[in-house]
């Protein structure tokens, strides 16, 4: 943003496309950065509008409720609808926080602030894909795999009556969750890297925490994509 | 580039402005998609729950990309080169869901 | 081996030719002077006579394939594809003689010359103005034409109409005609496909009783026909090209398009003189290794005739004893729940 | 500031670094590693032959088939092999296959890979006036995915089951029930998207941030137009073509059925769920329809660039030529189900495809309209690259004029899948995509090698491209207007369609006198490369843009000294007097831009 800010002050905003400079104040790593993830959310968004496609054609009547199907929680048991997934998106979201806080301590070139948030994003990575993958065990012990449906007791647990939900679903929750979780587990080790470089001083030699600021931009987009899958799989 | 500390703290608490508005919004969600419970299957009551989490996701996914990425400090035309391109998604998506419900009626047609 | 030899003579030519063309660069570059104008001249002629030459094999060749390409639509709605077709090709016509003739004319008469400058013309508003509205109105009015012409084939077929199935399987077309009582039978489900049900028919429904397969299809004259069409393994298209229809069969959903046969065999052979002229059915959309050998016949008689055939055919259920093992033993089940014999069974 | 130019100086350091380094390269880092945006122009171009001459054979050996049905193949068996059935004829697998990788082979990785990415890592860098790409490694990384896309595209020809079978566009279910070749098939495009997201990305952060001093966007020249756009295109329909493949591959190695339902393949019964493969066809196309202006982008921005330097005027109605490639790249992304309005499709879905199809008519349209004004009064060099431009918009008519027919849902039904489409796409994307590649190849030929193409030779192999794409796919109309489907093995079985046998052949003679004169070029390319004439000054054809301010072999860096600063558009031919004014020449005393001069007044 300083970057943004300077550029501003140097140039009236008429004159910035007349070449010799960046006409978005912005360095090519982080438009590329940006880009990249833009087309990475075309790849996302067909995949959510897929599932919104196929939704539609197996119908709503026999499309598996959310509260019913993910109401477990560790230890807890059943009952409890969308409790564990929303500490998932909690965990998320802080951790999307916490790499904000690194990529601003990076420019403030406090470099142990930046090892102290960017430290808490990677735990908070792993909380998720942690939670992510209790869920996909509980969910896969309850019989929902690719090739089989789900299934789930409609007046709750142990009232007998068994509702079997189209292959659909589980087939596209796997797929979408899956090639998100690949995202953050990417993500994980991208931070990790970066860590390492930051615990090293290597941003420190160079005099800007870009990096930081790129593999920020990386994870908040894999927080922007659970959202949507979120609103996909859970609320609707 | 280092700010000067009072930017610094206003962009701090932007930030944690924009959690607590991510926080809150989430938990209204997951209150409100509780009752589908009780109306699961009533179509008309679902549909209005359905613009209303549409909604709320996109205020999510505005704060998100403003705040946690930034984009609301950067140049205009660079935010429009970005967003424009989901325009295309829109089309895709109305297309997509169209053809859905005309499959779906193509296959209700043998039962 | 004449292939081989035939190969042998076209490189011996090639490497003649290249041996012509890099000597002639060769002396060129010699003599040191390039004669840029004499080229250009050259090369101008040629397109010239390339124009030339190029509308006089058009014109040759829509004169000796006449009456091929298009063949007499035998549909209703194969008509208005064709004044459709026309009317593109009229404006397209229009635009294709004007831009090439200009385009082959001015690269010969603004050709290069030592003596010629050329023009700075760098833009004009009111000439890219005109040739932005003059294509957006012609197209708005093919669109308007196309569009309406689409939502009538498209359009829900009349009550009246006659049904027949068509199944897309590698690599075949199985016919299904609905019998004496104009109505199919449902379809159970692909799982009760078996040698003696191609097209898992629901023997529980009483209007499977009468449907038959048919080897080819035989359609009346003047009737609105509906086609069912469906795929058993990959995507098909069922396609009749004299009618004018195409329409993908796909896996797992049933597609549909109806059209009104406007001319009987008979009748299209007298008028070709071709007494062994045949309607054709093909596959459109590539299903492997048989996509060329999906043949059917289609024969389209007088309503009378149509119907004598009708009753002419043994039901399918007949011929494989549907309804002898299956029929009693579903009323048993049946008067227990009380559901009529029709209800959905999967 | 100082952070602003930052990108200026990290290239300015970047290009002393490597002429420094100029001593230690070796073969490796020279032409195979490199990250000279020119050497790897020069690799995507080279490999992007070699599967040009494979795509093309392929073709041969189809329309040996179908032109001579039956014929004894058996002399190919050394090719061939197993291929061939024991009495010498080709096997109709075999068929669909070679259909198949000829259709994948020259869309992806000739005119995508072949073309945009020869010319956009060539000419971007020297048209705007940079050092090199925003970021050489990736650009690297980009031809080196494409390398191993391309072997493992190389590969699968070999495997026992033979390559992909189920036609370029792969439609499930035939293509979920086929071998290993198209699990290769997937894979290899898999990786291709890669080098093109790759390759997408660094166009585009180079063309926004590395111009020149003076290089505003409206003084690039179009060819820099039309590879941003096209970088664009690829850039944003790509990744759904990637989704589509994620979920074909799952439904072949997981079991799932995202595009399957109840099946029944060779009586056996197969139980899946309730998917649709016309879900699969709406997000191949959605890459698939902007893919053809991908092949097609590149092609117009050369032939405006060539057509403009050789007839010496300047391309007519510049913003409007902008304008247009922008309007095409929108409106390919709202059109993409016109090539399926017989799939099953909702008819009022189709209605709206229809209305947005027609649509790209009017940009395309303009352009045409434009050329022809270009050239009009101009000074015409007839050189080989303004052959080849001239014919490209010839065959730009031709083709494009056909597409009003099949983007009209009603005549489509007659034409879809017919031999009508197949003269439709290989006259506009095809033919026209390779003529305005010829025509960049000729023309920048002596920046790239530092020496000219045998002009005789390119003269001789223009005449027979053209005259034989016309005779091959002009007659191809009247056969898909009977209603002849395409990629049929044989049309023997019908009566209407073997009516054509004759013309089969005809086609299939001219295909094979082309293909000759195809191998014409390429020998003439090669030979050129070491033996060419060499180039003996550095603005060869009297051009204005950048890259001829560069010395005649530019070195890792471009411009040995600074780079030259932009102070004109592109296109100052004959104005006051000067045949040409480069654009690094200051404006004279109130001298106006191009948007400000009156129009001459007399128009005749």
């Amino acid at each position: 943003m300083t970057t943004a800010t300077n550029t501003v002050q140097a140039n009236s905003e008429s004159n910035v496309w007349e070449g010799g400079q960046a006409p978005f104040g912005v360095k090519y790593g982080k438009l590329m950065m940006w880009y990249f993830l833009l087309s990475d959310a075309f790849t996302f968004a067909a995949f959510l509008i897929s599932y919104g496609a196929i939704r539609f054609t197996v119908g709503q009547d026999i499309w598996p409720e959310p509260n019913r199907v993910f109401d477990a929680f560790p230890v807890l048991g059943h009952g409890y609808p969308l409790l564990f997934v929303s500490l998932m998106t909690f965990i998320l979201i802080l951790s999307s926080v916490f790499m904000v806080r690194a990529v601003q301590e990076g420019h403030q070139m406090n470099k142990k602030g930046v090892i102290l948030w960017l430290g808490f994003t990677i735990l908070g990575g792993i909380a998720f894909l942690s939670c992510q993958a209790w869920e996909w065990a509980h969910l896969i012990h309850n019989g929902m795999t690719m090739t089989s449906p789900i299934t789930y007791e409609i007046g709750g647990h142990g009232s007998g009556a068994v509702f079997v939900g189209p292959l659909a679903f589980g087939q596209l929750f796997f797929t979408i969750t899956g090639f998100h979780g690949f995202h953050v587990t990417t993500g994980v080790v991208i931070n990790t890297i970066v860590f390492l470089n930051v615990v090293f001083g290597t941003y420190e030699k160079k005099k800007n925490y870009d990096m930081v600021e790129k593999v920020g931009l990386y994870w908040h987009f894999v927080d922007l994509v659970w959202v949507f899958v979120f609103l996909g799989f859970y609320l609707l | 580039m280092i700010l000067s500390d009072q930017e610094y703290q206003m962009h701090k608490a932007a930030v944690w402005r924009a959690t607590i508005i991510l926080s809150v919004v989430t938990t209204v969600e997951v209150g409100i998609a509780l009752l589908y419970d009780t109306f699961f299957h009533e179509s008309g009551f679902r549909m209005a729950l359905a613009v209303f989490m549409i909604m709320a996701t996109l205020v999510k996914a505005y704060y998100i990309v403003a705040v946690f990425m930034h984009l609301k400090y950067e140049r205009k035309a660079m935010a429009i080169t970005i967003l424009m391109p989901i325009m295309f998604l829109i089309w895709l998506l109305i297309a997509l869901l169209m053809e859905g419900v005309s499959w779906h009626q193509m296959i209700e047609f043998y039962g | 081996m004449t292939a081989l030899l035939i190969i042998l003579v076209i490189v011996l030519v090639l490497v003649v030719l290249l041996q012509i063309a890099l000597t002639s660069d060769f002396i060129n570059f010699i003599k040191g002077d390039d004669d840029e104008e004499g080229r250009s001249k050259f090369q101008g002629t040629m397109l010239m006579v390339f124009l030339v030459f190029g509308f006089i094999a058009l014109l040759w060749s829509v004169y000796y394939f006449k009456g091929r390409f298009l063949p007499e639509p035998a549909s209703e709605h194969g008509h208005l594809i064709d004044m459709n077709f026309n009317l593109a090709l009229l404006f397209t016509g229009i635009v294709f003689v004007v831009t090439q003739i200009l385009l082959f004319y001015f690269a010969y008469k603004f050709r290069y010359r030592k003596d010629r400058k050329a023009l700075y013309f760098p833009e004009n508003n009111k000439l890219e103005v005109a040739w932005t509205i003059v294509p957006a109105i012609v197209l708005t009015f093919l669109i308007v034409k196309g569009l309406t012409s689409w939502y009538a084939i498209t359009s829900d077929a009349p009550e009246d109409k006659i049904v027949f199935e068509a199944t897309g399987k590698q690599f075949a077309w199985v016919l299904r005609y609905p019998g004496v009582d104009g109505e199919l039978g449902a379809l159970a489900g692909r799982d009760k496909v078996s040698p003696t049900n191609e097209v898992g028919i629901d023997w529980n429904d009483p209007s499977s009783k009468d449907d038959f397969l048919a080897n080819d299809i035989v359609l009346p004259v003047g009737k609105p026909v509906e086609v069912q069409i469906e795929a058993m393994d990959v995507i098909h298209s069922f396609f009749l090209p004299h009618f004018r229809l195409k329409m993908d069969a796909v896996p797992g959903i049933t597609t549909r398009f109806w059209f009104v046969p406007t001319i009987t065999t008979a009748e299209m052979r007298e008028k070709l003189g071709d007494p062994g002229f045949n309607f054709e059915l093909a596959c459109a959309e590539l299903c492997g290794r048989g996509h060329s050998s999906m043949r059917k016949v289609v024969t389209i008689v007088t309503p009378e005739e149509y119907d004598k055939w009708v009753k002419a055919q043994t039901p399918y259920s007949q011929l494989v004893g549907a309804y002898e093992q299956k029929a009693p033993l579903q009323t048993a089940d049946n008067s227990n729940t009380g559901t009529p014999l029709n209800a959905e069974i999967n | 500031m100082s952070d602003v130019n930052t990108t200026m100086e990290h290239t300015h350091a970047e290009a002393g670094h490597h002429a420094h380094e100029a001593h230690h390269e070796n073969f490796f880092t020279k032409y195979l590693f490199t990250m000279d945006h020119k050497m790897i122009a020069k690799q995507f171009l080279i490999t992007g032959i070699f599967w040009a001459i494979i795509g093309a054979f392929f073709s041969v050996v189809f329309r040996l088939q179908l032109g001579f049905p039956n014929a004894d193949l058996s002399w190919l068996a050394p090719v061939m092999g197993r291929w061939l059935t024991p009495d010498g004829t080709l096997d109709p697998n075999f068929y669909n296959a070679l259909i198949t990788m000829h259709g994948t082979l020259l869309v992806f990785f000739v005119l995508t890979a072949g073309l945009s990415g020869t010319f956009a890592n060539f000419l971007i860098p020297l048209q705007i006036g940079a050092r090199d790409m925003a970021s050489p490694l990736m650009n690297m990384l980009s031809y080196w995915f494409f390398f191993l896309a391309s072997v493992i595209m190389f590969a699968s020809l070999f495997i026992p089951d033979g390559p992909a079978q189920g036609g370029w566009t792969a439609y499930p279910p035939l293509s979920y029930l086929q071998g290993q070749g198209m699990t290769l098939w997937l894979l290899s495009l898999t990786f291709f998207v890669a080098s093109t997201v790759l390759g997408g990305l660094n166009y585009i952060t180079t063309i926004l941030n590395m111009r020149t001093k003076g290089m505003s966007m409206f003084k690039m020249p179009l060819t820099i137009w039309a590879l941003f756009f096209t970088a664009v295109i690829g850039l944003l329909s790509f990744p759904v073509l990637v989704a589509g493949f994620i979920l074909l591959i799952f439904d072949r190695s997981l079991g799932t059925s995202f595009y399957l339902s109840d099946l029944v393949v060779n009586g056996q019964f197969l139980d899946k769920g309730t998917g649709s493969p016309i879900l699969y066809e709406h997000l191949f196309w959605f890459l698939g329809h902007p893919e053809v202006y991908i092949v097609i982008l590149p092609a117009m921005g050369i032939v405006s660039e060539v057509l403009s330097v050789n007839s010496k005027k300047p391309v007519f109605g510049y913003r409007a030529m902008v304008f247009s490639i922008l309007a095409i790249t929108i409106l390919s992304f709202l059109v993409w189900a016109h090539h399926m309005f017989v799939s099953g499709m909702n008819p009022f879905v189709g209605s709206i495809f229809v209305l947005f199809t027609l649509l790209i008519a009017v940009p395309s349209a303009i352009k045409v309209f434009n050329w022809i004004a270009t050239i009009w009064r101009g000074n015409i060099r007839l050189n080989p690259q303004t052959m080849y431009a001239i014919g490209f918009v010839s065959m730009f008519i031709s083709g494009g004029l056909t597409g009003i027919f099949l983007g009209n849902s009603t005549i489509d039904i007659q034409l879809h899948d017919t031999y009508f489409i197949v003269a439709h796409f290989h006259i506009v994307m095809g033919v026209a995509a390779f003529l305005g590649m010829f025509a960049g190849v000729h023309h920048w030929f002596p920046k790239m090698f530092g020496r000219y193409m045998n002009r005789s030779m390119a003269y001789m192999h223009f005449w027979v491209t053209l005259i034989g794409a016309y005779l091959i796919f002009w007659p191809m109309h009247y056969m898909g207007m009977a209603g002849v489907p395409r990629r049929y093995y044989s049309f023997d079985a019908f009566d209407a369609f073997s009516q054509f046998a004759g013309m089969n052949t005809f086609i299939s003679v001219v295909a094979m006198i082309v293909f000759a004169f195809q191998i014409l070029w390429v020998a003439n390319f090669f030979y050129s490369i070491f033996r060419g004439r060499k180039v003996k000054e550095s603005n060869p054809w009297g051009a204005t843009t950048l890259e001829w301010t560069t010395p005649i072999n530019p070195g890792h860096g471009n411009w040995p000294g600074d780079i030259p600063e932009v102070y004109r558009w592109p296109y100052d031919y004959n104005k006051n007097g000067h045949e040409f004014i480069p654009q690094t020449v200051p404006m004279e005393e109130g001298e106006l831009e191009h948007e400000e001069t009156p129009a001459p007044e007399k128009v005749s």
